[in-house]
């Protein structure tokens, strides 16, 4: 999954991935693309773990682990890192769900229970402000509840902010008409992405996969 | 002649007032000021608002801070990490308030106190649950709160170098909420790794100027959290 | 791969078109892209919004833009100075709009437009003509007015120093409207005095980071406006 | 009175001069007192102006004067340096003035005549920002109008701004209760201060002349 979405992030593009399976797009840009991730804790220009040994605790991604700096990176501080974020300058972030909705609202921060201690870091900042958000996620929950719905019962991170959804199973596009599914998985039926899933989807296969995504950004 | 230099950690922090709001530096344990905070602790102060990112890892720095019973209220992003147990404690048992703020909308918030901005309006957070109440106005056909800028008593911040005049310079990204926080805060107090000569400095890499700063004290070794805490080490 | 290096001052700014809005760059002379403008005057564009703190002097750089008939409207706190005759005498004549405003709130609107904020409050300019027809509003006991953040569609911008990623630093004072203009731009265009390698510029020092700057361009040696000045030259 | 000003300003203050008269304040600076100015165009450590011939254009000052910059000093850009007047971090600000009134009020920026170019530059974000103002002018305009008046009829650069007023003929505190003579020149007597003065005056001079302005600075 995290390939596809390398494989959607052009040449040049400022990306944010969150924390988790979001990171693995990092190790995934194709040959002959220069993408320039950003973390918002910070640095501009983030690079990849460091060697073992190496690693240094004020050198630190949003998810609180090592990195490095790559040549021409940035440092700065957390309102001009926000700056960037919520100004609208990164092109692309992913992100994990817990649910995302037809018309595009995601769910990602807190399941609501009482005594959950409610957190929620950066995520309604990079949905307010990125250009487009893509998800990154398993189609259902562990328990196999589909995690695409028609209206998201956890708290929202934002409405109307996601723009492209990558799962196990299928590639959807949040449209002005609904869920448009882009590909499906080798193996996969389009019935079988739409049974497990809490909303209706069309069957847009047909328009080239890359169409909609990266040409306006 | 300007001298901001404090003669020690103990020092620098007398005069936190009980019911002092507090703003402390670090993104996790990057640039968490943990001598300084240990510091408050061995002071006493209590019933303290404290403003960062974080609520601290294991039980030293922050969370020992709040272990110890002397916050009252925590302003943050996300009071939740791995090995963080003190305030989820004392958050479920009811001991300890919580205003949670969108990360970015915290750092605007710091910037904008530090800059005489009573408040302003943003995207982040319309349609969610930490809106509610909030006012809500839409510029351009696009909805957004207003928030309000946040200044504080005190700031509790690490810096790589500082000078006699108290400008700063940072390392990595340490950094985080450094720059901010000093500007909102009353009395901004530095703990530096290195204390370096007026001319060490260059006056284009400055990152805090000294107007910022009221005190530095220097702490060559400071420890690291995580190093702490998987030492199993509390505080005090 | 990224390389944002412009292979002249004409192909930097070909895509200006009528009717934009242009932030540029400057305090006085000092940082002011004399080559950018000069070459934006060759290009032609006219109808245009400028913003940019002062007004230009004698008959080079902004002077001459404004004189060659191509600004229909000013945005900046103080377009009168030495040597400014330019914009006086087509203020007077009434071809030209001005929108005077703070120089700190022209600032931080421009901040506040690069930092996707639409609306924030300030103390600035509260009982006086200039916030007339402005929304008051009171915060702890003090009146603010609300002022808008502005955004540009290009910023012409110079720089001492630019990689291939469009980090930047500047000059000593020149730095002043240049950060917050690359911000506040869709396109923001930079004449930098020398371009270096992407290892040429400590990340810590930094003070644009690339991901605000569209395009850069090398002006080796660029003009002084005093100097042409001084010299009765007139552009084009 | 430049002088006198500067006896004024304790030891450690940061301080922003106006352009013009104000400027030379600088020169009088008290030995043993280290003074840091500020100046709004993006310099905090200015120092005095430099040697002929090594002046550079990219080092000036707010009047646009080549200046110096002094050990410890720093760069920064124009939202940061008027963060600083704005966010109420520059303990005085030395301005001139065209007219000031009883309660404060500053007109320093306009004629307001029809015909006249406005242009305020930082004056406004001065008088609201920082925390203690200043105005250095003559007593009188050159007509021999008075400066210090009951109402300013020129548009007002702030409202209730002005803690003290220094002129050719003396000193005088804006206070809640009016305007208080604190001191006055040589060879001047309160009752010419007052006459050439458009407000009432309080004769004051019994207090000792730095009792409130400068202890809680």
């Amino acid at each position: 999954m995290a390939r596809l979405v390398a494989a959607d992030v052009p040449d040049g593009a400022y990306v944010n991935l969150g924390i988790g399976i979001p990171e693995l797009v990092a190790q995934f840009v194709p040959d002959g693309r220069e993408v320039i991730f950003q973390t918002e804790n910070g640095l501009l220009g983030m690079g990849p773990a460091p060697v073992l040994g190496t690693e240094d605790p004020e050198l630190i991604n949003a998810g609180k682990k090592a990195v490095t700096a790559i040549s021409g990176a940035a440092y700065f501080h957390h309102a001009d890192s926000f700056a960037m974020i919520r100004g609208g300058h990164i092109d692309i972030c992913v992100l994990g769900a817990m649910q995302v909705s037809a018309e595009g609202d995601l769910a990602n921060w807190s399941t609501g229970e009482a005594d959950a201690i409610p957190a929620v870091g950066g995520a309604m900042d990079l949905v307010a402000g990125v250009k487009k958000i893509f998800i990154l996620t398993e189609h259902t929950t562990k328990a196999g509840e589909p995690k695409i719905v028609a209206c998201c019962t956890y708290p929202l991170t934002g409405k109307a902010v996601v723009d492209r959804i990558y799962t196990n199973l299928a590639i959807i596009d949040v449209t002005a008409e609904g869920l448009a599914v882009r590909e499906v998985a080798p193996g996969v039926s389009f019935a079988e992405v739409q049974e497990k899933t809490g909303a209706k989807l069309t069957d847009e296969r047909q328009i080239p996969k890359t169409s909609g995504v990266n040409k306006d950004l | 002649m300007i001298n901001k230099r404090a003669a020690s950690v103990a020092a620098a922090v007398a005069d936190i007032h009980d019911g002092a709001t507090v703003m402390i530096g670090g993104f996790g344990e990057a640039g968490s000021p943990i001598e300084l905070i240990h510091a408050l602790i061995d002071h006493g102060a209590r019933n303290l608002t404290v403003v960062s990112n974080n609520t601290g890892s294991g039980r030293v720095g922050l969370a020992a801070l709040i272990a110890n019973g002397q916050v009252a209220k925590m302003i943050c992003s996300y009071p939740r990490s791995t090995n963080s147990m003190v305030f989820p404690e004392l958050y479920r048992k009811g001991c300890i308030q919580l205003e949670l703020v969108p990360q970015g909308t915290l750092a605007e918030r710091i910037r904008a106190g530090g800059a005489g901005i009573p408040a302003f309006f943003t995207a982040t957070s319309v349609g969610t649950v930490l809106a509610k109440g909030k006012e809500l106005r839409s510029f351009s056909d696009r909805d957004y709160v207003m928030e309000y800028g946040l200044r504080a008593d005190f700031a509790l911040v690490k810096a790589e170098k500082a000078d006699r005049h108290g400008n700063l310079v940072y390392n990595k990204t340490a950094r985080n909420f450094g720059p901010i926080m000093c500007m909102a805060a009353r009395t901004a107090i530095v703990q530096a790794k290195e204390f370096v000569e007026v001319a060490g400095i260059d006056p284009e890499n400055v990152v805090t100027p000294g107007i910022f700063v009221s005190r530095v004290v220097v702490v060559a070794q400071p420890a690291q959290e995580s190093q702490l805490v998987k030492e199993g080490r509390c505080y005090p």
